[in-house]
C-alpha cells in the first residue's frame, strides 16, 4: 500500500521537550467490530483518529467474473452469498433484472411470496444490525435478544425454502416453493409477536442514557455530502431525504401496501439507529397487510422459457435492500449467460464515507460510526 | 437514569423467562421437510442425463455412465457418481433439474470430518445416505 | 441499436405524412383506432392534422431534419414545448368554455401553429406543425378531461421557460425574412398564418377534398377514442421527453457532437441513455451535475464493461431534485483505456472507479488515489477483461 | 489472629501466617471460581441462555476446567515484548488485590489484621493495581495493549479520587478509619441511609475501578480487542483474570463493610443467624448487581468517562463531604 498514511509525524514539544509520535493502528482484518474481514488502517494521535484508510478485498470471491460463466439460474445461489444477512433482496434484484429485460409476468402469488420473504428478511437484517451494533457499543444482551427473534424468521425461511441463510429461493419468473401449509399463519403470529417485542427493545436500549450519549452527534453529515458520496438507504434518509425505492420507484407489489418512509434530519448515528428501528416497524406493517391479502391460491412460477435468454442489450435495476440501494446491471448478448453482471452493493458504496466521518473522531467512536453504516463484508468485497 | 433503570428491569425480567437454548448434540435438531441437507442418490433411478452436473453452479458433481448391461435396453446406467462436499453449497439445483428424482435432498446435515478427503462422497455413500429423504422435490 | 431506437419516430411521421397526403380519411380512421392500442400512434395520428391544413411538403423535412440540421433536434423540442404550452392553454380555455366543437379546435390548432410558422424557417415550421398537431391531440383530450389539460399545462409550462429562451435566442435570429418568404412559398400563401381562414385555405390545398365536416366529425370521434391512449404519454416512451430535454441541454452547451448516441433503453425500465464523447466527458459530467434542469446530483452506479472491441464505462445518475434517471456510457479503447474521473464531482465515484480500474484496467485520469481495491496490489492483469488469463508465476 | 500479630515473630507464627494466607487464598480462589460460574450463569439466564452446563453437574466444574486449560497452555510471549516487565505485570496486578483482603473484617471474629487505618490501607494498596495494568500494556509491545493500558491508568487514577472522597463522609460520621469500628457504628442504621450520596458515588467509582461494565474501556473488546491483556495467554492471563475477580471480591467486601453494615443482621431480631452469613448475603447482592449491570449496559466513551469522573462524581462527592460535615458539626452542637 503506497500511501502517505504510512508516514507518521513525530513532534517534539518546544516547551517540555517531550517527543510525541502518531501511531498507526491496524484495525482488522481480524477485529471484533469490523463485522467480517475488513481492515482499517488508522493513524491516531492519542486516541484521536487523524486519518483512516479502509482496506478491503479479503472476502473478494470474484462473483461478477464467475457469473459470466454461469447461467442465470446458477447465479442465484451466488447472490445469496453476497449480502448474506439479507439474501432475499439479492435474489430478487437479480431475478428482477432478468425479468425486466425479458418482460416477464410474475404470478400474483409469487409476487406476494417474494415481498413477504423480502420484508421478513429486512426485519431479520435489521435485527442482526441492532444486536451487533449494541455489541459494538459494549452491551452484550441485545445481541442475544435480537438473535432469538431473528431465529424465528430464519426458521420460517427454513420451512419455506429449506435453508436458513443461503435461500436460493427466487427464480426468474417466480419463486421455487409455494408457502407450506400453515406458514402464513406462523408468519402472522411472528409479526404480532415482533410488534410487541419491538417495544421491549426500545425499553431495553433506546432510552439508555449511556447509549444516547454514545451516539448523539456522532458521525454527522448533511444531505449534500450524503448525495455526493452516493449514500443510500438509511444513510441517506438520516439526512432528511425521503427516498425509498419501495415507495418512489415501486417494484414487486410494494405500491399496493401502505407504509411510511421514516426520515430524520440529524444525520448522526442516533438518527440512523432510530430509522432502522422505525423501518422494522414499517416492514411489520407491510407484512401485516401482505399476509392478510395473501392470495389463497395461484401459481408461483410464471411462464418462463426453458432456457433463460434475455434479449441483447443491457439493463440496470435497483431496489431497496436493508442496507440501501442494491442494483444489478446485466449486459446480455442474447445468450443464456450474462456478458457482464455487476452488482451495485450498498455496503460498498456507503462505506466510502467512512474515512471522512472518522477524521478527528475518537477511537471509540470508530466502532459506533462503522457500525451505524451497517456493512456486510460479503457484499463489500463481492 | 430512568433509561438505565428500565433496561435493568428488562434484563431482570428475563432472568426467569424460558430459555431458548437447543440441546443440540444431545437432542437431534429437527429440520423442516424442505430442508436442504446432504443429497441421497439412488443409482437405479438415474438415467445419466448429466443435467445435475451441468446445472451445478460450483461444478462439484462428477459422474460417468456405462452402457446398459442388458443389451436389449437402450440408454446408460450410472457408473460412478461423486459429489465433492468441499464445493457443494447445497443449493438444491441438482435435485430441481433431476427428471427422475434420482438425486434428492435429505434432512441430514452433519458433514464435519477431520480430513478434506473425507468430503468426497461417492455413489455408495450417497446411496446409503437414505434416511430422512425429502419427499417434496 | 441506439440509432434504431431513435429513428422510428420521425420515419413513421414521414410515412404517415405521405400517406395522409396521398390518401383520404379511411386510412386515418384506421390509425385513429390504432391510437388506442399503441403509444406511438398518438403523435403519428396527430401529425396528420396540420399536414392537412398546412401544405404537405412541410411534413417532409421533419424526417430529414435529424441527420441534417445540427440544432434541429433541440429546436424541434423547443417548438414542441411552445406548442405544448399553447395547446395546453387553449385546451384549458376550450375546456372551460365547454364548447367542444371540433371546428373550434381545428381553429385553435391553426392559431397555435400560426406564430410559430411566422418566425422560423421551413423545417422548423414543419416541426412546429407536427408539434402543434400533438397539441391538438392534447386539446382534444383536454376537452374530455379538464384535469388532464391542466396537468398538460403544468408540464408544458416548465418546459415553456426553457423552450422560449431557446427559441427566442436561436430560432428567431435565424434569418426571419428569408424564412418568412420561404415559409410563405412553401405554405402556398403570402400571409399564411396571419389569418385563420387563410391558414385553413393554405392547408386545404391538398386536403380540400376531405370535407371539413367529415374531418371534424372524425376529430370529434377521435377525441373520444383517444382518451385512454392519452393517459399514456405522447412519446413512444414516457421518458422520451426527458431524453429530448437532456439531449437538447447538452448539445446546446457543448454542441451535438458530444452525444454519440442517445436512446431510450427499453430493457432497463426505459431509462434515457446517452453515449458521451470520451474527450469531453468530464465537462459534460460537470454540466450534468450543475445544470439547473439536469442537476444529477446522485451517482447511483458506475462500472465498466468489456465489449471486446472497446471498453465502456456505464454511469447511472439520478436527480433527486427532478426525480429522473439517466444512464450515460463513455467508450474507450481497450489498449489505452482512459476515461476522465468524475471523483471530483461525485465522491461516490471514488471506489467505483477504483474497482473498475482494478477489475477492468480502465484508467481514470484525475482520480486522486487510483489503486487496486479488491485485489491485492501485486495482482497481474484485469480479471473482468474477456481475454484475461490468470497469471501464473511458474509459467 | 490479632494476638498472633502482636507476638514476637518466630517460626511458629510465620507458619501460622502462611497457613492463614493459604486458607484465605483458597477461599478467594473458590470465590473466583464460582463468581465466574455465577456470572456466566446469571448473564446466560438474562440472555435467555442456560449458561455453562457441560462440565460436571450443572456445569459446576466449568471454571475448574477453564483454569486447568489455562495452566496447561503453552506460555506464549511476544518476541519483542519486554521480558522482565511482561512477567512482572500479572504479579503486580494480582498481589495488591490479594493484599487488601488482609484488613477485611468478614465477621466479628474473622479478620486477619485489624489496622487502625484499614480504609486507608485498602485505598492505598488498590492504587498499585493500575501499575500492573499499565506495565502489562507497555510490556506487551502491542498497540491495543498500550492504548488499553493507558486508558486504564487514566481511568483508575481519575476514579480513585471520587472513590476516596465518597468514603470521607463515613469517616466523618464514624470518626475512625478502622473498618471494624465502621461496621460497629452501623448498629442502628446502615451507612447507606445517611450516606446515600456517598454510596451512589462509591458504587459508580468502584465499577470504574474494577474496569467493569459500563466502564470496561481498558479491555473494550469491540474497540481494543482485549486491551492490556491482549497478548497474555495461559497462566499469565489467568493471573489477570484472578486479579480482576479478587479485586471484585475486595470491593464487594469493602462496600458491604462501609455501607451495608458488614456482618450485622438486617434487624436485631435476626441476630441468631451468624454474622458471616449476613456478610455473604450482602456481598452476593453486590456481586449480583455487578453481573446484572454487565448484562444490560453499553460502554461509555473515554472522554465521557473522564469528564464524568471530574465533572460529576467529584463535585457530588465533595458536596457529600460538606453536607456530612455540616450535619456532624450540628449534631456535635457546633452551631
Amino acid at each position: 500500500m503506497n500511501h502517505n498514511i504510512l508516514t507518521t509525524h513525530v513532534d517534539t514539544s518546544s516547551e517540555t521537550g517531550l517527543r510525541t509520535e502518531e501511531m498507526l493502528l491496524n484495525v482488522g482484518p481480524q477485529h471484533p467490530s469490523t463485522h467480517g474481514v475488513f481492515r482499517l488502517v488508522v493513524k491516531i494521535d492519542g486516541e484521536t483518529i487523524k486519518e483512516a484508510i479502509p482496506v478491503m478485498g479479503y472476502l473478494h470471491r470474484g462473483t461478477e467474473k464467475l457469473a459470466e460463466n454461469l447461467t442465470y439460474t446458477q447465479i442465484i445461489p451466488y447472490t445469496d452469498r453476497m449480502d448474506y444477512v439479507s439474501a432475499m433482496t439479492n435474489n430478487y434484484v437479480l431475478c428482477h433484472a432478468v425479468e425486466t429485460m425479458m418482460g416477464l409476468e410474475i404470478p400474483e402469488r409469487a409476487q406476494f411470496l417474494r415481498l413477504i420473504a423480502m420484508e421478513l428478511n429486512r426485519v431479520a437484517s435489521h435485527l442482526v444490525w441492532w444486536g451487533t451494533y449494541l455489541l459494538d457499543i459494549g452491551a452484550m444482551g441485545p445481541f442475544l435478544y435480537a438473535f432469538r427473534d431473528r431465529e424465528t424468521i430464519l426458521d420460517l425461511f427454513n420451512e419455506l425454502c429449506g435453508a436458513r441463510m443461503t435461500f436460493n429461493y427466487m427464480r426468474v419468473g417466480g419463486v421455487k416453493w409455494d408457502a407450506p401449509p400453515g406458514w402464513i399463519d406462523k408468519a402472522k403470529e411472528f409479526v404480532q409477536y415482533m410488534k410487541k417485542e419491538l417495544n421491549n427493545y426500545h425499553q431495553l436500549v433506546t432510552g439508555n442514557e449511556i447509549f444516547i450519549n454514545r451516539l448523539r452527534g456522532i458521525g454527522k453529515f448533511d444531505t449534500k455530502t450524503a448525495l455526493d458520496y452516493s449514500l443510500s438507504g438509511v444513510m441517506l434518509r438520516s439526512t432528511g431525504v425521503k427516498w425509498d425505492l419501495r415507495k418512489d420507484e415501486p417494484y414487486c407489489i410494494y405500491d399496493r401496501f401502505e407504509f411510511d418512509v421514516p426520515t430524520a434530519t440529524e444525520g448522526d448515528c442516533m438518527a440512523r439507529y432510530h430509522l432502522r428501528m422505525a423501518e422494522i416497524e414499517q416492514s411489520l406493517r407491510i407484512l401485516e397487510q401482505a399476509l392478510e391479502q395473501f392470495p389463497s391460491e395461484g401459481e408461483v412460477m410464471g411462464k418462463v422459457p426453458r432456457v433463460i435468454r434475455p434479449p441483447a442489450g443491457e439493463a440496470y435495476v435497483r431496489i431497496e435492500s436493508p442496507r440501501g440501494e442494491i442494483g444489478c446491471y446485466i449486459a446480455s448478448q442474447g445468450k443464456d449467460k450474462p456478458w457482464r453482471l455487476k452488482f451495485r452493493r450498498p455496503s460498498f458504496t456507503n462505506l466510502q464515507i467512512l474515512p471522512k466521518l472518522l477524521q478527528g473522531e475518537n477511537l471509540a467512536n470508530m466502532v459506533a460510526i462503522l457500525g451505524s453504516i451497517d456493512i456486510v463484508l460479503g457484499e463489500v468485497d463481492c | 437514569m430512568l433509561g438505565l433503570a428500565k433496561g435493568l428491569g428488562y434484563t431482570f425480567k428475563k432472568l426467569t423467562e424460558k430459555k431458548v437454548t437447543h440441546f443440540y448434540p444431545d437432542v437431534p435438531f429437527p429440520m423442516p421437510p424442505r430442508f436442504r441437507g446432504i443429497q441421497h442418490f439412488s443409482p437405479e433411478k438415474c438415467i445419466v442425463c448429466n443435467q445435475c452436473a451441468r446445472i451445478c453452479p460450483t461444478e462439484c458433481i462428477q459422474l460417468t455412465g456405462k452402457p446398459h448391461p442388458d443389451p436389449e435396453k437402450k440408454g446408460k446406467i450410472i457408473d460412478t457418481y461423486d459429489i465433492n462436499f468441499e464445493l457443494c453449497i447445497l443449493c438444491d439445483l441438482c435435485t430441481e433439474v433431476c427428471p427422475t428424482e434420482a438425486i434428492v435432498m435429505t434432512n441430514n446435515f452433519e458433514l464435519a470430518a477431520y480430513s478434506r478427503d473425507e468430503l468426497y462422497k461417492n455413489l455408495k455413500w450417497l446411496d446409503d445416505n437414505n434416511t430422512n429423504v425429502r419427499e417434496e422435490n | 441499436m441506439s440509432d434504431e431506437k431513435r429513428k422510428p419516430t420521425p420515419e413513421e411521421k414521414a410515412a404517415a405524412a405521405a400517406e395522409a397526403r396521398a390518401k383520404a380519411e379511411a386510412l386515418r380512421k384506421l390509425r385513429e383506432q390504432e391510437a388506442q392500442v399503441s403509444q406511438e400512434a398518438s403523435p403519428v395520428e396527430a401529425s396528420q392534422e396540420p399536414q392537412e391544413k398546412a401544405s404537405a411538403p412541410e411534413a417532409k423535412p421533419v424526417s430529414e431534419m435529424t441527420p441534417e440540421e445540427k440544432a434541429a433536434a433541440k429546436k424541434a423540442a423547443a417548438a414542441e414545448a411552445i406548442a405544448k404550452a399553447k395547446a395546453a392553454k387553449e385546451a384549458k380555455e376550450a375546456a372551460e368554455a365547454e364548447a367542444p366543437v371540433a371546428e373550434q379546435q381545428s381553429e385553435a390548432v391553426a392559431t397555435s401553429a400560426k406564430p410559430v410558422s411566422e418566425m422560423t424557417p421551413e423545417e422548423k415550421a414543419a416541426a412546429k406543425k407536427a408539434a402543434a398537431a400533438e397539441a391538438l391531440a392534447k386539446a382534444k383530450a383536454a376537452k374530455e378531461a379538464k384535469e388532464a389539460a391542466e396537468n398538460g399545462a403544468n408540464s408544458a409550462s416548465d418546459a415553456d421557460a426553457k423552450a422560449k429562451a431557446a427559441a427566442a435566442a436561436k430560432a428567431k435570429a435565424a434569418a426571419a425574412a428569408a424564412a418568412k418568404a420561404k415559409a410563405a412559398r412553401e405554405a402556398g400563401g403570402d400571409e399564411s398564418g396571419d389569418d385563420d381562414a387563410k391558414a385553413k385555405a393554405a392547408a386545404a390545398a391538398k386536403a380540400k377534398a376531405a370535407a371539413a365536416a367529415a374531418a371534424k366529425a372524425k376529430a370529434a370521434q377521435a377525441t373520444g377514442d383517444e382518451t385512454p391512449a392519452e393517459e399514456a404519454p405522447k412519446a413512444p416512451s414516457k421518458n422520451q421527453p426527458y431524453l429530448d430535454k437532456y439531449v437538447s441541454r447538452i448539445s446546446e452547451a457543448f454542441g451535438q457532437e458530444v452525444i454519440e448516441a442517445s436512446y431510450i433503453n427499453e430493457l432497463s425500465k426505459e431509462v434515457p441513455t446517452l453515449t458521451i464523447q470520451n474527450e469531453r466527458w468530464h465537462q459534460v459530467a460537470q454540466f450534468l451535475r450543475d445544470d439547473e434542469q439536469l442537476s444529477f446530483e446522485y451517482l447511483s452506479d458506475l462500472h465498466g464493461v468489456d465489449y471486446e472491441d472497446r471498453l465502456e464505462v456505464y454511469y447511472h445518475f439520478y436527480s433527486y431534485k427532478n426525480r429522473q434517471s439517466l444512464a450515460v456510457k463513455v467508450k474507450t479503447s481497450r489498449e489505452e483505456s482512459k476515461v476522465a474521473s468524475v471523483m471530483d464531482l461525485w465522491h461516490g465515484a471514488n471506489w467505483n472507479e477504483r474497482e473498475t480500474f482494478d477489475l477492468l484496467g480502465i484508467h481514470f485520469p484525475g482520480h486522486k488515489d487510483l489503486r487496486r481495491i479488491l485485489l491485492p496490489d501485486d495482482w497481474v492483469g484485469y480479471p473482468l477483461r474477456k481475454d484475461y488469463v490468470q497469471y501464473d508465476e511458474e509459467v | 489472629m490479632n494476638t498472633l500479630l502482636q507476638q514476637a515473630p518466630s517460626w511458629g507464627t510465620t507458619l501460622w501466617f502462611i497457613i492463614a494466607a493459604v486458607l484465605l487464598l483458597a477461599v478467594v480462589l473458590g470465590f473466583v471460581t464460582y463468581a465466574i460460574y455465577f456470572e456466566r450463569k446469571v448473564i446466560g439466564w438474562m440472555q435467555l441462555r442456560i449458561g455453562p452446563n457441560r462440565v460436571g453437574p450443572l456445569g459446576l466444574l466449568q471454571t475448574v476446567a477453564d483454569v486447568a486449560k489455562l495452566l496447561l497452555k503453552e506460555d506464549v510471549r511476544p518476541q519483542h515484548a519486554d521480558k522482565a516487565l511482561f512477567t512482572l505485570a500479572p504479579i503486580l496486578a494480582y498481589a495488591p488485590a490479594f493484599a487488601v483482603l488482609a484488613v477485611m473484617p468478614f465477621s466479628e471474629s474473622i479478620q486477619f489484621a485489624d489496622l487502625g487505618i484499614g480504609l486507608l490501607y485498602y485505598i492505598a494498596l488498590s492504587g498499585i493495581t493500575v501499575l500492573g495494568v499499565i506495565t502489562a500494556g507497555w510490556a506487551s509491545n502491542n498497540k491495543y495493549s498500550l492504548i488499553g493500558g493507558l486508558r486504564s491508568a487514566a481511568q483508575m487514577i481519575s476514579y480513585e479520587v471520587p472513590l476516596v472522597m465518597s468514603v470521607v463522609g463515613i469517616v466523618l460520621l464514624t470518626g475512625s478509619m478502622n473498618l471494624e469500628d465502621i461496621v460497629k457504628a452501623q448498629q442502628d442504621v446502615w451507612n447507606i441511609v445517611p450516606q446515600f450520596i456517598g454510596f451512589a458515588v462509591f458504587i459508580i467509582a468502584a465499577q470504574a475501578e474494577l474496569n467493569r461494565t459500563p466502564f470496561d474501556l481498558p479491555e473494550a473488546e469491540s474497540e481494543l480487542v482485549g486491551g492490556y491483556h491482549v497478548e497474555y495467554s495461559g497462566f499469565r492471563f489467568a493471573m489477570f483474570m484472578l486479579a480482576e475477580y479478587v479485586y471484585m471480591f475486595g470491593m464487594g467486601a469493602l462496600i458491604t463493610i462501609l455501607f451495608l453494615g458488614g456482618w450485622l443482621p438486617i434487624h436485631p431480631s435476626l441476630d441468631f443467624i451468624p454474622g458471616i452469613v449476613w456478610f455473604i448475603l450482602k456481598f452476593s447482592l453486590y456481586v449480583f448487581l455487578q453481573f446484572w449491570i454487565r448484562a444490560t449496559m453499553p460502554r461509555l466513551r473515554v472522554d465521557q468517562l473522564m469528564s464524568f469522573a471530574w465533572k460529576v462524581l467529584l463535585p457530588v462527592a465533595l458536596f457529600n463531604i460538606l453536607l456530612t460535615a455540616v450535619v456532624v458539626s450540628y449534631q456535635n452542637g457546633m452551631f
